[in-house]
């Protein structure tokens, strides 16, 4: 008894925790400007849509999402299309060195920006990178590469190794193992490989301030820290401009619980 | 014979490579490379506003400078105490949230994925969210303590104090679900069986936790405390959007101090001094990472 | 627009020239300019890019893109405090070949100044500004006020009215203004250093002056009756978006901000305060010293990487005529920076407190003009929001350590060969 | 020790019945099998006992008490599970010391009782490793340490041999049924393994299903299985099963199935009213002669289709009026297939069965 | 078809060798078996059949042409899974037609062969279901029709029954030996399971840690076992082995193990200098007889210790003179524990070895 009561609370602690301070935000969005503003705060908001109008139309909004939507989704790509064939390989092959490349992969991860800003900034200086969708869609890959591949990698090592002798003793060449065989099978992995990518590149913010300059570039993320009004801090529109960039992911979030879950766990813990 | 059998061999293996080429050549040039460039580049005296300096080349003097410099110190423990704050306590938070979400009841669906949502909103939304719900007027912290006493309410970010907290809040709430997902992974892994043998043993709910799950959530944890460490070191976002590093560069974290010095300053040596030390750390921590569990997953990739 | 491409005879290749700005305060006024301009030069057209407000922001991404030489930045703002990194980096054109001597000498020389380092000129200055006292005119009165002239008149002011605003205004605070750490607090500190008739920096730029008595004295005052008492503590997280709000809110007697509050202030879709505010200079620590504000301003300038130059410089010659900067005073409260404009009389009926600006603009002190600007602003804004956030620091300690890090900066600065 | 009785126990899983209306008594100090195909709810009635699910209807008494009531921990039960659940941090001496230790156990008697479980067992050498270290049949013997150092009442064990090789299974397996009569404690051990069920139990409860089918000693459950599933699923190779119908002759009763017709054995239960009733008979390959015999006995001319040779037996795959049969013979040279044979089957070996009930 | 030939084959992974010189003549269309404990490298010899494993050293021909050099593919073989390897996301059809159209077959050729092999396995009505749909023994025939689909020169199997219930594993085990038999193909079969090896095989080649230890017939493997290993691996029970000395004495040759003595039968080597060598002792448990025998045999005075009833059969665990002795029976009313036998062996079902060879 005392044990349901405890699981109780905490469900309701989590829930309330971590939705709360989100839907506060997403209430002002609804608020109208002197309810924004009005000392002390107002709980419930009268406003209705106006904010987002604003957000939309007057701070190019849309545009915002378009950029994210290129940047984020080429990633994901670009990402799966080099990860995928390292994953298997390193999954499956038997290679001298492939333990001392999987680690230094995890090491990747782990980089501070900052530790690569500079020189990656001059490099896409010299490739005329910057300020362009793939110049930022770069780093994102290099970035994301160590978890597609290990979580890619802890899901071809379940499938059976007997499926891949079966298909080489029928005469599949190594590409084609990977393409007629593994990747149907691995397809719920790739799909949450693909789903953590395009989180990450949505929500970057480090390299895009560096590499996007120019405003009709910039992504979500970017669009939302300098968001900017005449005079004051506009934040009945940039509550709105918040909301509608966080939909995608909730939504995402709602529909592909289980995969996120179960892919980060196969790729952390299984390993 | 042999020599045939081999060649059908390192052929797979020629192939093998080649599908890793992309990955390696991505790692190199945008991860590899970059880090040997910006050691080199911490060599030199490069002031990007004064190309009448030249670039001297100066050896570890910038290094040195970094030692001296007392904002970079305070950047220094601004960071390592938000690393350690933050992590413990997105720890202890991501353990409870675990536990709630491994539970079996109605629903659980819907509330795994409520402790999603942090996780997966921008930080830089975030940022402006706790903002907003700190600020000095009309934030909510203010309604929720004092409701309409206005004289009353509190300028939160004005204290470095709490400023630096709201910091660790933010990350601790975004977070949080993060940890508790790798530990959530880690609780999977324990058989009900134990808990089964240690229920006929006697051992209470506490007991159970204390004795079994604890320990053997070890490895769970020690690996979602080294994911976060090495994470939130690399907080930039929160102090970007939030505080700009203030006041009284409370809120100053490494990757902030590196970035106004090689981008707002344009002291691309001293710049890159700084990315090299930050790199560094996280790097040793990373030995460290590899040190405690990666051998056993780098055994089962052997 | 195709006829009168025909009818000037020769046609012009069209060109497109990219403009950095931020996002304007008025774009109605702006937007009226680009189509006056866009009637009188059919063959260019101007793509603005929007750059964020913050000016350290602006200053990242705009360096950013000179840096890489980019060549689709053609003309662009530049704050008078970037003038000498500009300079010095070569990220700024010399405008000496272009901009004429007699025509230099419409404009305010106060104003020319910002935009000159080295011998050369570098930008051609939009308008005149500096930090200004804006004041709750109906308080002043009710309470029998005249505008303070002296910090201690503003004091005891603000102290009596919201004293005797308390019961019903409880939220009233005396003063707001930016104290946050920025590029914006070294501009709000420099008032109170000058203020005391010292200086953040030797003349010479040899020396950093954070541990003199003047300095000193002046991170107390504020330390001890500004943040805290007549303003809140929540002034030490505000930069000028957030400071005028408690203002055009109701909720500040006194707010120190830049002369474009003006039209936010009056403005009655966003301010309570609309018809009751009052600007003056900013006050004097004594009687006896002189007043002193803080130098601000912004100038436009051409990138030595664009390949449109002689195109640039034509939309500056036109914007920063004299009928333009008329436009811009007259619609967008702008204060011109030709001197002509400025006494116009119709410009001044419009703006009563241009006079109050351009008495204030010619006492008003620069920051330091020195390309290391960027680096040394983060050590003075560091060290003034450390003095004023943590009340038990040990100032002079603080500021020596300060000073010390500064002329380590301009030691390096000289070692140029 | 002591006695345990289910009184009517059922369990549903949500809508999922898994055990209906389960009644059963286990004398005090008897070794009771239960025995049954994967998912016939084996384990679930184990768990049932232990506590460790709450049944959805019926009594468990233990002792003469009911335990519905009391938790896992107060039914003084111990269990042994499939994969040990041995507590995977702590040492073998730890592990023994954990339920103890739970229980408030004074130290020096929690040594004491170590020392003479780990002496009973031979495990003294191993105390202080962990599970990881220890060999398969090490870590069984560790899990029944950890059970009998409570000295519990009830021994619960869910097929505690089935992850250890055959030999070792052969080995603990006599090791354990020499300890359960030496304590002379009450065990329940659930296995889905026939040999461990024959040499083990003092009584078999076959299960199929979530009900009870048989609950005999071993034995009894072999030469006289009360029903078609039990008879089948006990022995290998299997019994031979044929569906047909019973007769009425002269001499007696007579099964028929096409074209094949066996005079069946005396019968236990009056048959009057089942002329024509559909029946089951069935005999067991090893019960098969292939040599006359002098006990009365059904003769049957079948043709051997296969004939495997396991080297001691010998299983012939044969047909008898396109009736498969398979028999089991000790031979030496093998009979090879193709050969025709005259089989008999004494009288008292066959089995029929009648509506899922045993008629001889 | 073809015939397969191993030449000293040898296999090392890193540093640890798994094969040690194997040679194997395996004859066109016969079915041979690779049996031995886990580990022992049956897995391992396959893959390196296959291909899919290079050797070490050695040389592997099928048809009498080396093939080390080519890929699985090229070799002609086909390969049946343990867990079928059947490709999930493809129909039945599909994962017949895989490896033909990975050949470049002429889709209306596919077609004439999956038709046939369905016919012939009995699955045509699962042509269009997905693997997940299959019953297990159903898996079971299409991975065989996937083998057999492309008609190759060698069939390879690694313990392709492992994953049936008991019951479809025998009636399997029956269709692949007709199937074998009627195409008359040669076969190479994994398999830890000695009635699969005893009633499948032509030749079972016994393996242990990488070396083989016999390859004969089944019936010489059972009757004839070449050293104590094979000797104690087949069969179940397994032969009771002793170790002891041989010596010489006026009637013959007398085995000694402490107090006991036991005459052994004539050798076939010659033992001049053997005496006091070890030897190792052996006779089967169903080899034992508890009434007197005409045969001339050896005589034994045995206590049960222990008596397993496993209905058909009856296992007495023994002692003979502080020597353990295992005896089976069929006996009813099973014999208790507990009382004293009798037990005669006779002579010619001694098996006697010396070091690792097979003395008689
Ligand atoms: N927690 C549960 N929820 C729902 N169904 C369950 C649960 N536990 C068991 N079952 C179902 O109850 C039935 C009996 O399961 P049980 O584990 O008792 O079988 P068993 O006889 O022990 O089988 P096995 O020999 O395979 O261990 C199975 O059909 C199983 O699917
Ligand atoms: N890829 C490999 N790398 C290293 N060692 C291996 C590898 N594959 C097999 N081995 C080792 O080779 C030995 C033989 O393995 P193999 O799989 O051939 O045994 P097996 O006889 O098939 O056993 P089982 O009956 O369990 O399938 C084992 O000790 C195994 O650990
Ligand atoms: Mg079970
Ligand atoms: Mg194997």
């Amino acid at each position: 008894m005392a044990q349901r009561l405890l699981l109780a609370c905490g469900i309701a602690l989590t829930v309330a925790g971590s939705l709360a301070p989100f839907l506060w935000f997403a209430l002002t969005s609804f608020k109208t400007q002197a309810e924004v503003e009005a000392v002390p705060p107002l709980w419930w908001p009268s406003g209705g849509w106006h904010f987002y109008r604003v957000a939309l139309f007057d701070h190019h909004l849309l545009a915002y999402v378009a950029n994210s939507v290129i940047v984020a989704g080429s990633t994901t790509m670009l990402a799966l299309a080099i990860g995928i064939p390292a994953a298997y390989v390193l999954a499956r092959v038997k290679l001298p060195g492939k333990a001392w490349f999987l680690g230094g992969l995890l090491t990747v991860s782990m980089f501070p920006q900052m530790a690569i800003a500079g020189p990656v900034w001059r490099l896409l200086a010299d490739v005329q990178g910057l300020n362009t969708h793939w110049g930022l869609v770069l780093p994102y890959v290099t970035f994301s590469l160590p978890i597609v591949v290990w979580i890619l990698a802890s899901f071809f090592r379940e499938l059976p190794a007997e499926l891949e002798e079966a298909a080489r003793v029928d005469g599949c060449t190594t590409w084609q193992t990977l393409t007629k065989i593994m990747l149907p099978l691995a397809a719920p992995g790739i799909f949450t490989a693909a789903i953590l990518t395009f989180i990450y590149a949505w929500n970057e913010f480090f390299f895009a301030l560096l590499i996007l300059t120019q405003p009709g570039k910039q992504t979500l993320p970017l669009g939302i820290a300098l968001f900017q009004g005449e005079f004051t801090i506009p934040w009945g529109e940039l509550a709105a401009a918040s909301v509608l960039a966080t939909l995608p992911l909730v939504l995402m979030v709602l529909l592909f619980q289980r995969w996120i879950i179960s892919g980060l766990s196969a790729g952390a813990v299984k390993g | 014979m042999m020599k045939s059998a081999l060649r059908a061999l390192s052929a797979d293996h020629a192939a093998a490579w080649w599908m890793l080429v992309p990955a390696l050549v991505f790692t190199f040039t945008l991860a590899v490379y970059p880090v040997i460039a910006s050691f080199i580049l911490s060599l030199y005296r490069i002031i990007l506003s004064m190309p009448a300096l030249g670039e001297p080349f100066v050896g570890l003097e910038n290094y040195a400078e970094l030692l001296r410099d007392p904002t970079a110190r305070q950047a220094f423990l601004v960071t390592a105490g938000f690393v350690a704050l933050s992590t413990t306590l997105e720890l202890i938070l991501g353990l409870c949230i675990a536990l709630v979400i491994h539970a079996q009841f109605p629903g659980r669906g819907w509330v795994r994925a409520a402790a999603l949502i942090p996780w997966v909103i921008p930080t830089a939304v975030a940022s402006q969210m706790w903002r907003y719900i700190f600020n000095d007027q009309y934030g909510l912290a203010n309604l929720l303590l004092f409701g309409d006493r206005v004289a009353e309410y509190v300028p939160w970010f004005a204290s470095p104090g709490v400023a630096f907290l709201i910091m660790v809040l933010a990350d601790v709430w975004k977070t949080s679900s993060f940890a508790a997902l790798l530990i959530l992974a880690g609780l999977q892994l324990i058989p009900d069986e134990l808990y089964e043998a240690a229920r006929i043993d006697g051992a209470g709910l506490w007991q159970r936790f204390w004795h079994i799950t604890l320990p053997l959530l070890r490895p769970a944890l020690l690996l979602a405390l080294l994911f976060r460490t090495m994470d939130s070191f690399r907080v930039f976002d929160l102090a970007f959007v939030m505080t700009q590093g203030g006041p009284g560069d409370a809120t100053q974290v490494l990757q902030l101090y590196g970035y106004k010095a090689m981008f707002t300053e344009g002291r691309m040596g001293y710049g890159s001094a700084v990315s090299v030390s930050v790199f560094l750390a996280i790097f040793f921590l990373s030995l460290l990472y590899i040190r405690a569990i990666g051998s056993r997953l780098l055994e089962r990739n052997a | 627009a195709a006829d009168r491409a025909d009818t000037s005879g020769e046609p012009l290749k069209p060109v497109t020239l990219r403009f950095v700005s931020w996002k304007a305060d008025h774009p109605r006024a702006w937007d009226e300019a680009f189509a006056r301009f866009a009637d009188s030069h059919p063959h260019i057209s101007i793509v603005r890019e929007l750059a964020p407000h913050s000016s350290t922001a602006y200053h990242d991404l705009l360096t950013q893109k000179l840096k890489n030489r980019d060549a689709t930045v053609d003309l662009f703002f530049m704050d008078i405090i970037w003038v000498p990194e500009f300079a010095s980096a070569g990220w700024a054109l010399p405008l000496d070949d272009l901009f004429s001597p007699e025509e230099q000498e419409h404009f305010l020389p106060a104003a020319m100044e910002t935009g000159r380092y080295g011998g050369h000129v570098y930008g051609v200055p939009s308008r005149i500004d500096s930090g200004m006292l804006f004041y709750r005119a109906d308080l002043l009165a009710k309470y029998g006020f005249a505008p303070p002239r002296t910090w201690a008149e503003l004091i005891t002011q603000a102290e009596s009215i919201t004293r005797g605003e308390r019961t019903l205004h409880p939220a009233l605070r005396g003063y707001s203004g930016q104290f946050k750490q920025y590029e914006g607090l070294v501009c709000s500190m420099m008032e109170f250093v000058g203020g005391y008739g010292g200086h953040l920096m030797t003349p010479d730029l040899r020396h950093s002056l954070l541990s003199t008595p003047a300095t000193l004295a002046a991170v107390e005052f504020v330390r001890d009756q500004i943040i805290g008492h007549i303003a809140s503590r929540a002034v030490l997280t505000y930069q000028e978006p957030e400071s005028v709000v408690p203002f055009i809110q109701g909720n500040a007697v006194f707010h120190r901000n830049w002369p474009y509050t003006w039209e936010v202030a009056n403005d009655p879709r966003r301010s309570k305060i609309a018809g009751k505010v009052g600007v003056v200079p900013l006050p004097r620590m004594a009687a006896d010293r002189p007043p002193t504000t803080a130098l601000g301003g912004w100038l436009y300038a051409i990138s030595p990487f664009s390949r449109h130059q002689r195109e640039a410089w034509d939309f500056i010659r036109f914007i920063s005529s004299a009928p333009l900067q008329r436009h811009f005073a007259l619609a967008a409260g702008i204060a011109p920076s030709r001197a002509a404009v400025l006494q116009d009389e119709q410009v001044l009926e419009a703006n009563p407190h241009f006079r109050a600006q351009l008495a204030m603009f010619h006492g008003a002190t620069s920051r330091p003009r020195t390309p290391l600007y960027p680096a040394i602003s983060n050590i003075l804004q560091r060290y003034f929001s450390r003095t004023l956030a943590y009340r038990d620091v040990n100032l002079r300690a603080e500021a020596e350590r300060a000073d010390a890090q500064i002329d380590r900066l301009l030691e390096i600065g000289r070692s140029a060969r | 020790m002591a006695d345990l009785e289910l009184r009517a126990i059922s369990k549903r899983f949500n809508s999922h019945a898994v055990l209906h209306d389960i009644s059963l008594k286990v004398a005090d100090g008897a070794f009771t099998i239960l025995l049954g195909p994967s998912g016939c709810g084996k384990s679930t009635l184990l768990r049932v006992i232990a506590g460790l699910e709450p049944q959805t209807a019926g009594e468990v008494l233990i002792g003469g008490r009911s335990v519905d009531a009391l938790s896992p921990a107060d039914r003084d039960i111990a269990m042994v599970f499939q994969h040990y659940a041995l507590y995977p941090h702590l040492s073998v001496r730890e592990n023994l010391a954990f339920g103890l230790a739970m229980r408030k156990t004074p130290r020096n008697v929690i040594e004491e009782r170590i020392a003479e479980t780990a002496h009973l067992l031979d495990i003294s050498p191993l105390l202080d490793r962990k599970p990881k270290d220890l060999s398969g049949g090490q870590r069984q013997r560790v899990a029944m340490g950890r059970a009998m150092v409570r000295k519990p009442k009830l021994f619960l064990f869910d097929e505690p041999l089935s992850n250890l090789d055959a030999q070792l299974r052969t080995n603990t397996r006599i090791e354990l049924k020499k300890l359960q009569q030496r304590l002379g404690v009450t065990m329940i051990y659930v296995t889905h393994d026939q040999v461990e069920a024959m040499t083990l139990g003092d009584v078999i409860v076959v299960m199929e299903r979530g009900r009870i089918r048989q609950a005999d000693p071993p034995h009894e459950t072999y030469l006289r299985p009360a029903d078609p599933f039990v008879a089948g699923f006990i022995g290998t190779p299997p019994m031979n099963l044929w569906a047909g119908t019973l007769d009425r002759r002269p001499g007696g009763w007579i099964f028929r199935r096409g074209g094949l017709e066996v005079p069946v054995p005396p019968l236990r239960t009056d048959l009057s009213g089942h002329t024509d009733a559909d029946v089951i008979l069935g005999v067991r390959p090893e019960d098969i002669r292939i040599e006359p015999t002098a006990e009365p006995s059904v003769r049957l001319e079948a043709a051997i289709d296969v004939s495997e040779d396991l080297g001691a037996d010998q299983i012939l795959h044969c047909s008898v009026m396109d009736e498969r049969i398979i028999v089991r013979v000790s031979q030496r040279p093998p009979i090879p297939a193709g050969r025709r044979l005259s089989l008999s089957v004494p009288q008292d070996k066959w089995h029929l069965f009648h509506e899922n009930r045993r008629l001889n």
